[in-house]
C-alpha cells in the first residue's frame, strides 16, 4: 500500500480528560445541544484537572493514544478552588518538557472548558482532531510492542 | 475473578438510532470478567432497574456498569438501584454513551465502536471499584456567630429560633454594631436604633443566646460540625450580675478619652457604656485609660457603686467550646483618609466623615441631634457631600464601589433639608447607584423635593477659608469648573474590610479576597457559605453591603447553620483521598496543594530493625476533603490516593481505552 | 463659576418655574430630549443642556443662547422624556421673559416678506409671529 | 587542601571522641587514585583514614535515609550537598537534630574521564591539589597542570560552592565563577524537533535502568520510589524505549521544583546520558515562568510546584 494512502486513512485516537464539573459537564451540554465532533475522541472524567497525573498521560502515549487533551474549568472557576492553578503550572512545565523531549506540543494540550460551552468544546474536540490527523500516528512515547 | 454485569440502555431511540445495541451487547458479553450483559428501552425505569436488581441477584453480580446517559444525569439512579439489591453503590460505573457518544457522533459504525471503548473502560475501571461508605460525622447542635452588630443579631436570632444554642461573641462592650451608631435608614427614613433596639433586647433575653460582650475568639480548630472555639471573654471589671446600669460610676469618673462609638467627636470616660441602649446596659473599665490602672492611683467608681459591682481585680475568662457551625459577621471599618489630603480631613474640623455626619444629627450623638458645626457650633446652611472618597479608585483607595454611600448620602441632604430648611445640600457624584427597592425614588426625592443639587464630578480641593470651606469642583455635565462655599463638607469614605480580617481568617480557614473581604464559596450559587464547610458569611465582611442585604445573608447564612444543625449526623462523601502510610515519605506536599486543609501531618511509630521509631505522614481529614484529588498528584510515590478515583482505576481506564 | 444657595434659587429661576409649572431638578441629564430633537444640529446648547443651566442657575447663559428660538416646539422631546419633563414648555418660558420683560424680538413686521416661504399656511405665520415676537 | 584533610580528621576525631555523634560519614581513599569511598566510622580510632581530596565527589548526605535516624550523625557537606540536604531537609527525610554537619568549601572535583582523555591517567599514582593546580604522581616523577582543566562539567557551572547550611565551616570560603548552566538547554531547545526527538531517543536508548540517577539523587529521597512499586505497574520491566521513556520522563518530572542542580544523577550515569540537561530544562523555564528559584537555597519561597499565582501564564493550547 502506498504511503501516502495510509496516512490518509488515519484516524487518531485521543483521549480527553475532562474534570466532572465544568468540562465533562461541557461535554454532557455538546451531547444534548446535538453537536458534532469526531469519535475519535473518547472521555475520561476526573473529579479536577488537578487530579490528573503525568503518568496518565505518558501512559496514554505508551499505549497508543495519538493525542491527550486535558480540560479543566476556566482559572478563577475551579470548582475546588485552586486545583487548575496547581494544574496549569503543572501542564505548562509537562507540555514544555515533552516538546524539549521532540514531541509535537499540538499532541498534548489543555484546555478550559466550562459546563456552559458545549460549542467550545465540541470545537476544541473538533480541531484536536483535525491537528492529529495532520501529525498522523504518534510512534514517539509509544510502546512498539 | 469479578462477576461484572453490562446492562446498556437504548434510551429510547436516543442511543438505540446511533449504537447497535445488540453488536454493542454482545462485544460488551465478552469483556474481560463479564459474566452477564443485557440491554433495554429504558434502563433508568422501574423495569429497567429491576433488571438490573434481578439480575444482580440471580447473576450474583458483584460490578455493575450501566451504558446509558451522562453520570451526572443518572448514577445516583443507578447507585440506589444497586444499594436496593444488597450491592455497595460505589460498585457501580457509568459509561456515558449518550451525551458523550450518540448524541455527538452521526456514523453509525463509528458511535457503535466508540461506545464499545467506553464500556470496556467502565468495566476496567469497575474491575478496580471497591465498596465504600459514607461515614457518619455527629453534629454538635450549636452555633457561634462572631459579631453582634445587625448581621449577627440576626443570624443568631434565626438560629436560636429554630430551636439551637448560639453563642454570639461581640468585641467591643456592647452589640449593635455600625447600625446602632446610625440615625435614620434609607429608603425608609426609619429611626435606626427603634428597629434595632428591639431586636438587641430580644438577643439579650432570648434562652437560646448566650451574649459574650467585650469578648474574642482566639482560636478555632476542628471541621463541619465539630469545631472547638477558644474564646476570651476580657475582664470588664464591673460585675455583670451586680450592676444595675444606674451610671453613678460615669458620672464619678475623672478620666476622658475619645469615643469610639461617637466616632472621636465627643469625650467618654474611663468607665463607660458606648452608648445609652447597650446591651448588655453595664459598662466596663477601659484599663488602658482609667487611672487606677495606669498610675494605681484612684478608686472613685468603686466607692461610688451603690451594687458594689466594680471589680478591679477580675481576669480574663478563656472559656473552650464545640460548635457545629459557625457565622462570621463581623462588619467593615471605613477607609483611613490620609492619602487624601485635598479635602483637608483631619485639617478642619467642618470636614467630616459621613459616619461622623451620622452621628451629629443623630438624636443620641454628641449634639444631641442638633446638627451643628464642630467648629463653631453654628447649624450650618450649605453642606457639600462628596461621594467615592476612596472608592472606585485604583490609585489611592479600593477599586470596588462602597455601595451604599450613593444612598446615604442623598439620605444626608434630605436630613439636613428636614432639619433646616433653607440649607442647600451639594452632591458631588460620579455616578448614582441606586439599584435597590425604594432606592432610585428615594434618591429623586433627595433632588426634586429637597432640592438638593447633584454636581456630576470630583471635588479637587476644599480650602479652608475664614470660618468657611471653598469647595472647587467640577459639575461635568455642564462643563463648568464650580466653586462653592460650604460650611461643613461630609466625605463619603470608602467601605474596607476590618483590618484584622485576614488573621481571624487564618483563624477560621476561610480564605479572603485581594481587599481583605471574606471569599464566598461561590459568587452565584453559595454566596453565603465560605469555602471551609460550616463556616457561612453575613453582611459586610465579605463585601460592601447595606442593611437590608446584610440582614437577608444572615437569615441566609442562619437557615443554612439551620440545615447543618438539623442533622445529628453528616454523611460524608466516601470519595475522599487516603494516605498509604507505609508509602508516605512526610514530604507533605499534599499539605500545600490541599485547598481545604484536610491533609494534616501526624506522627507515627515504627519498629526498625527492633527498635521503635517515629515517623511523619500526612493523614487526610475526610470529613474536610472534597475529594479534588490535587493531593494525589502532588504524591510522588502515590501514597495518597483518591477513593473512586484511585490511581489504579484511572490508569485501567487509560488502558481500556486505548485498546 | 461660583455656585450659591442665591444663584441656585435667584428671582429668574423662580420665574422660570413660575411660568413653565416646571421642575427642572426632575431632569437627570439622560440627554433623550437632544436625542430626539429634530433640530438639535442648528442649536448651539442642546436641550438638555439647557435644563442644567437651568438647574445651576445659569440662567443667563440660556437666555443667550439660539436654541430657545431654534425650538420648534414640536413636544419631541417632551413626549419621549423618561421624567415628564415639559421641556417645551420651558423653553416658552425662556423666550416668553425675552419678548414679554425685555422686549425682546426675534423678528420685526419688515422681516416678514424675506423669510416668507410660498408654501406656509398662514397659520404658521401668525403662530410664527406669536413665538417670537412681542 | 591538605590543611582541609587534616581538619577534617580532627573533627570527626573530636566528634567521635566527645559522644558528640555516633558515626561519622566521611571520604576514605579506594585502591585506584579515583578512587574516594563513603566511609562510616563509629571508632574515633579509625578517623586517621578519612580524606578530603579532589575525588571526593559523593554526597554523603543520602546516607542518612539508610541509617538509623535515631543515631546522631556527623558528615561533610560540600556547597552542592548543602543544598541536597537542604532539601531532603524540607521534605523531611533528615532530622536536623540528629545530624552534626562539617561545610567545606570546594571549588571543583576531578573528573577522572578527563585525566583519561588527557593521556595522563597511565602509570598514575595518586593526585593532589595545590592551590589552582593538580599534581600528578608517577612512579618516576611527577606532572603538573591546571586544576580547572579537569573539573566536572557540574563544578565548572556552580553556584553553590560554599555550603549554605553547616554547624562547622572547615576552610575558607571559595569564590564562585560558574559558567552559564543553561548553553546546552539553549541549544537544544532551538535545535528541530525530530532532531531534538532522535538526540534523546540515542541516549535514552542506552539506558540500562540502573536507577543509579535515581539512587544518588537528594530530591529522589521517597522511602518506596513509584517504579518499585508492583501496584499499580507504572513501569514495565522490559527493554523497550518507551519504558524508558516514561521513567526519565517522570524522574524528571519529580525532581522539577526539587532539584538542586548538583548534576550527581549525569556524573553517576554509567552509560553517561546527559540527564542534568533534563532537570535542568525544568529549572530554565521554572525561572522563565514563575521566578527565580534555587531549590535548596531558597528556603523561604515555596516550591513552584506547590504553589501558584492567579496570573501564571496560561498554558497554551496548541493552537
Amino acid at each position: 500500500m502506498p504511503v501516502n494512502l495510509k496516512l490518509q486513512s488515519f484516524e487518531p485516537l485521543i483521549i480527553a480528560f475532562c474534570c466532572n464539573w465544568c468540562s465533562y459537564a461541557g461535554g454532557d451540554l455538546a451531547g444534548t445541544s446535538r453537536m458534532t465532533y469526531p469519535a475519535n475522541v473518547r472521555v475520561i472524567r476526573v473529579p479536577c484537572s488537578s487530579r490528573v497525573s503525568s503518568n496518565f498521560i505518558l501512559r496514554a502515549f505508551q499505549r497508543g493514544a495519538d493525542g491527550v487533551v486535558v480540560a479543566g474549568c476556566h482559572p478563577g472557576d475551579c470548582h475546588y478552588t485552586s486545583g487548575n492553578y496547581f494544574a496549569r503550572r503543572r501542564f505548562l512545565l509537562l507540555q514544555r518538557f515533552l516538546e524539549f523531549l521532540g514531541m509535537e506540543p499540538e499532541r498534548f494540550q489543555v484546555h478550559w472548558i466550562s459546563a456552559s460551552e458545549g460549542n467550545r468544546f465540541a470545537a476544541v474536540m473538533t480541531e484536536t482532531t483535525d491537528k492529529i490527523r495532520a501529525l498522523g500516528p504518534n510512534r514517539k512515547l509509544r510502546d512498539t510492542r | 475473578m469479578r462477576r461484572i454485569g453490562v446492562f446498556i440502555c437504548w434510551c429510547g431511540t436516543n442511543i438505540a438510532n446511533t449504537v447497535n445495541i445488540e453488536g454493542v451487547t454482545e462485544a460488551a458479553g465478552k469483556m474481560p470478567s463479564v459474566i452477564y450483559a443485557d440491554n433495554y428501552k429504558y434502563m433508568c425505569s422501574e423495569i429497567g432497574q429491576s433488571m438490573i436488581k434481578e439480575a444482580i441477584i440471580k447473576e450474583k453480580l458483584d460490578r455493575v456498569v450501566v451504558a446509558a446517559c451522562s453520570p451526572r444525569m443518572h448514577e445516583l439512579t443507578f447507585f440506589k438501584t444497586a444499594a436496593a439489591a444488597g450491592l455497595n453503590p460505589y460498585l457501580v460505573e457509568i459509561a456515558n454513551i449518550r451525551e458523550h457518544c450518540s448524541w455527538v457522533h452521526k456514523d453509525k459504525q463509528e458511535a457503535t465502536g466508540k461506545a464499545i471503548a467506553l464500556i470496556r473502560t467502565a468495566v476496567a475501571k469497575a474491575a478496580r471499584n471497591k465498596e465504600l461508605w459514607a461515614t457518619q460525622i455527629p453534629v454538635e447542635c450549636r452555633a457561634l456567630v462572631i459579631g453582634g452588630g445587625i448581621g449577627g443579631i440576626q443570624a443568631a436570632l434565626d438560629i436560636a429560633d429554630a430551636g439551637f444554642e448560639v453563642d454570639l461573641v461581640e468585641r467591643t462592650p456592647s452589640i449593635g454594631g455600625r447600625m446602632a451608631q446610625l440615625d435614620k435608614t434609607f429608603p425608609t427614613l426609619d429611626c435606626s436604633a427603634c428597629i434595632l433596639t428591639p431586636k438587641m433586647v430580644e438577643v439579650a433575653s432570648h434562652h437560646n443566646i448566650t451574649l459574650y460582650t467585650f469578648s474574642e475568639v482566639e482560636k478555632v480548630d476542628g471541621f463541619v460540625g465539630n469545631f472547638e472555639a477558644t474564646i476570651r471573654k476580657k475582664a470588664r471589671s464591673i460585675d455583670l450580675e451586680k450592676c444595675t446600669g444606674c451610671g453613678i460610676c460615669w458620672e464619678k469618673c475623672p478620666s476622658r478619652v475619645k469615643s469610639e462609638f461617637d466616632e472621636a467627636l465627643v469625650m467618654r470616660k474611663a468607665v463607660y457604656v458606648p452608648f445609652p441602649q447597650a446591651v448588655p446596659n453595664v459598662p466596663v473599665i477601659d484599663r488602658a485609660s482609667c487611672r487606677r490602672f495606669t498610675r494605681e492611683k484612684c478608686g472613685i467608681c468603686r466607692k461610688a457603686c451603690p451594687a458594689g459591682a466594680v471589680n478591679y481585680d477580675q481576669e480574663d475568662e478563656v472559656l473552650q467550646k464545640k460548635y457545629g457551625a459557625i457565622v462570621v459577621a463581623t462588619g467593615f471599618d471605613i477607609l483611613d483618609l490620609d492619602d487624601f489630603g485635598e479635602f483637608s480631613y483631619g485639617k478642619h474640623p467642618d470636614v467630616l466623615t459621613s459616619l461622623e455626619f451620622e452621628r451629629l444629627v443623630n438624636s443620641s450623638g454628641p449634639t444631641g441631634g442638633r446638627l451643628l458645626r464642630p467648629s463653631d457650633q453654628s447649624p450650618p446652611k450649605n453642606v457639600v457631600f462628596i461621594q467615592c472618597v476612596g472608592s472606585r479608585d485604583k490609585s489611592r483607595g479600593k477599586p470596588y464601589c462602597s455601595k451604599i454611600c450613593c444612598m446615604y448620602s442623598a439620605k444626608h441632604a434630605i436630613l439636613l433639608r428636614e432639619k433646616y430648611p433653607e440649607a442647600q445640600a451639594y452632591v458631588f457624584y460620579i455616578d448614582i447607584r441606586t439599584a435597590g427597592k425604594d432606592f432610585e425614588e428615594f434618591h429623586r426625592r433627595a433632588v426634586e423635593e429637597y432640592g438638593a443639587l447633584y454636581l456630576k464630578g470630583s471635588v479637587g480641593k476644599v480650602f479652608p477659608d475664614g470660618d468657611k470651606l471653598l469647595v472647587k469642583g467640577v459639575d461635568s455635565l455642564s462643563g463648568h469648573a464650580v466653586e462653592i462655599e460650604a460650611d461643613m463638607v461630609v466625605l463619603a469614605a470608602a467601605i474596607k474590610a476590618k483590618s484584622d480580617a485576614p488573621q481571624l481568617a487564618r483563624l477560621l480557614g476561610i480564605s479572603t479576597d485581594t481587599h481583605s473581604f471574606f471569599t464566598e464559596a461561590h459568587p452565584k450559587l453559595r454566596p453565603v457559605e465560605a469555602h471551609t464547610a460550616g463556616i457561612f458569611l453575613a453582611g459586610a465582611c465579605q463585601g460592601p453591603k447595606d442593611i437590608p442585604e446584610t440582614v437577608s445573608q444572615a437569615s441566609g447564612a442562619a437557615a443554612k447553620a439551620i440545615i447543618l444543625l438539623s442533622k445529628d449526623n453528616l454523611l460524608s462523601n466516601p470519595c475522599v483521598s487516603e494516605v498509604n502510610e507505609s508509602l508516605c515519605t512526610g514530604c507533605l506536599s499534599c499539605i500545600k496543594v490541599c485547598p481545604y486543609g484536610a491533609v494534616a501531618e501526624k506522627t507515627i511509630e515504627e519498629k526498625i530493625h527492633g527498635k521503635a521509631l517515629k515517623r511523619r505522614v500526612a493523614e487526610v481529614n475526610e470529613a474536610l476533603c472534597q475529594g479534588c484529588g490535587s493531593c494525589t498528584v502532588s504524591c510522588r510515590p502515590g501514597a495518597v490516593n483518591l477513593k473512586g478515583f484511585t490511581n489504579e482505576q484511572i490508569m485501567a481506564e487509560v488502558d481500556a481505552i486505548c485498546l | 463659576m461660583k455656585i450659591t444657595t442665591q444663584s441656585l434659587c435667584g428671582t429668574m429661576v423662580k420665574e422660570i418655574a413660575a411660568i413653565s409649572g416646571e421642575n427642572v431638578a426632575k431632569c437627570y441629564q439622560c440627554g433623550k430630549c437632544t436625542a430626539a430633537c429634530p433640530v438639535n444640529m442648528a442649536m448651539d446648547i442642546l436641550p438638555h443642556q439647557v435644563l442644567r443651566f437651568l438647574q445651576l442657575g445659569l440662567v443667563e447663559a440660556v437666555l443667550n443662547c439660539n436654541t430657545i428660538w431654534i425650538c420648534a416646539s414640536c413636544f419631541t422631546c417632551a413626549g419621549r422624556c423618561p421624567r415628564g419633563v415639559d421641556l417645551p414648555g420651558v423653553m416658552e418660558a425662556l423666550r416668553a421673559i425675552l419678548l414679554r420683560k425685555r422686549g425682546f424680538s426675534r423678528f420685526k413686521a419688515g422681516d416678514m416678506p424675506r423669510v416668507l416661504n410660498k408654501g406656509m399656511p398662514e397659520q404658521g405665520i401668525v403662530s410664527g409671529f406669536r413665538k417670537y415676537t412681542k | 587542601m591538605k590543611q582541609l584533610s587534616e581538619i577534617l580528621k580532627e573533627v570527626a576525631f573530636g566528634s567521635l571522641s566527645s559522644g558528640e555523634a555516633e558515626m561519622v560519614i566521611g571520604w576514605q581513599k579506594g585502591p585506584f587514585w579515583w578512587q574516594s569511598f563513603p566511609a562510616f566510622i563509629t571508632d574515633p580510632g579509625g578517623t586517621g583514614s578519612l580524606i578530603w581530596d579532589p575525588f571526593s565527589v559523593s554526597n554523603l548526605s543520602k546516607y542518612l535515609l539508610k541509617e538509623v535516624p535515631e543515631k546522631k550523625i556527623a558528615l561533610f557537606l560540600k556547597g552542592c550537598d548543602a543544598l541536597g540536604f537542604n532539601q531532603m531537609l524540607r521534605d523531611g527525610r533528615v532530622d536536623r537534630e540528629k545530624v552534626l554537619l562539617f561545610g567545606i568549601p570546594c571549588d571543583g572535583l576531578v573528573d577522572p574521564a578527563r585525566v583519561e582523555a588527557a593521556g595522563l591517567s597511565k602509570g598514575l599514582l595518586q593526585v593532589k591539589k595545590e592551590q589552582e593546580e593538580l599534581i600528578f604522581y608517577y612512579k618516576k616523577g611527577q606532572r603538573k597542570a591546571p586544576a580547572r582543566d579537569f573539573y566536572y562539567a557540574k563544578c565548572l557551572s556552580c553556584r553553590y560552592p560554599n555550603p549554605v547550611i553547616y554547624d562547622q565551616m572547615l576552610g575558607e570560603a571559595v569564590p564562585c565563577q560558574p559558567v552559564e548552566r543553561f548553553a546546552d538547554v539553549s541549544k537544544l531547545e532551538t535545535t528541530p524537533l525530530e532532531e531534538r526527538f532522535s538526540y534523546w531517543s540515542r541516549h535514552f536508548s542506552r539506558c540500562i535502568r540502573c536507577f543509579a540517577c535515581r539512587n544518588v539523587c537528594p530530591a529522589c529521597s521517597c522511602r518506596e520510589c513509584i517504579f518499585d512499586l508492583a501496584e499499580p505497574r507504572w513501569l514495565g520491566k522490559a527493554n523497550e524505549l518507551s519504558e524508558t521513556q516514561f521513567y526519565h520522563i517522570t524522574r524528571a518530572y519529580h525532581v522539577a521544583g526539587r532539584c538542586v542542580d548538583c548534576g550527581e544523577c549525569a556524573r553517576i550515569c554509567p552509560v553517561g546520558i546527559p540527564l542534568a540537561e533534563l532537570n535542568r530544562k525544568f529549572i530554565k523555564d521554572i525561572n522563565e515562568l514563575y521566578g527565580e528559584y534555587d531549590a535548596g537555597a531558597d528556603l523561604d519561597k515555596e516550591a513552584p510546584l506547590l504553589t501558584f499565582k492567579t496570573d501564571d501564564p496560561d498554558v497554551s493550547s496548541g493552537s
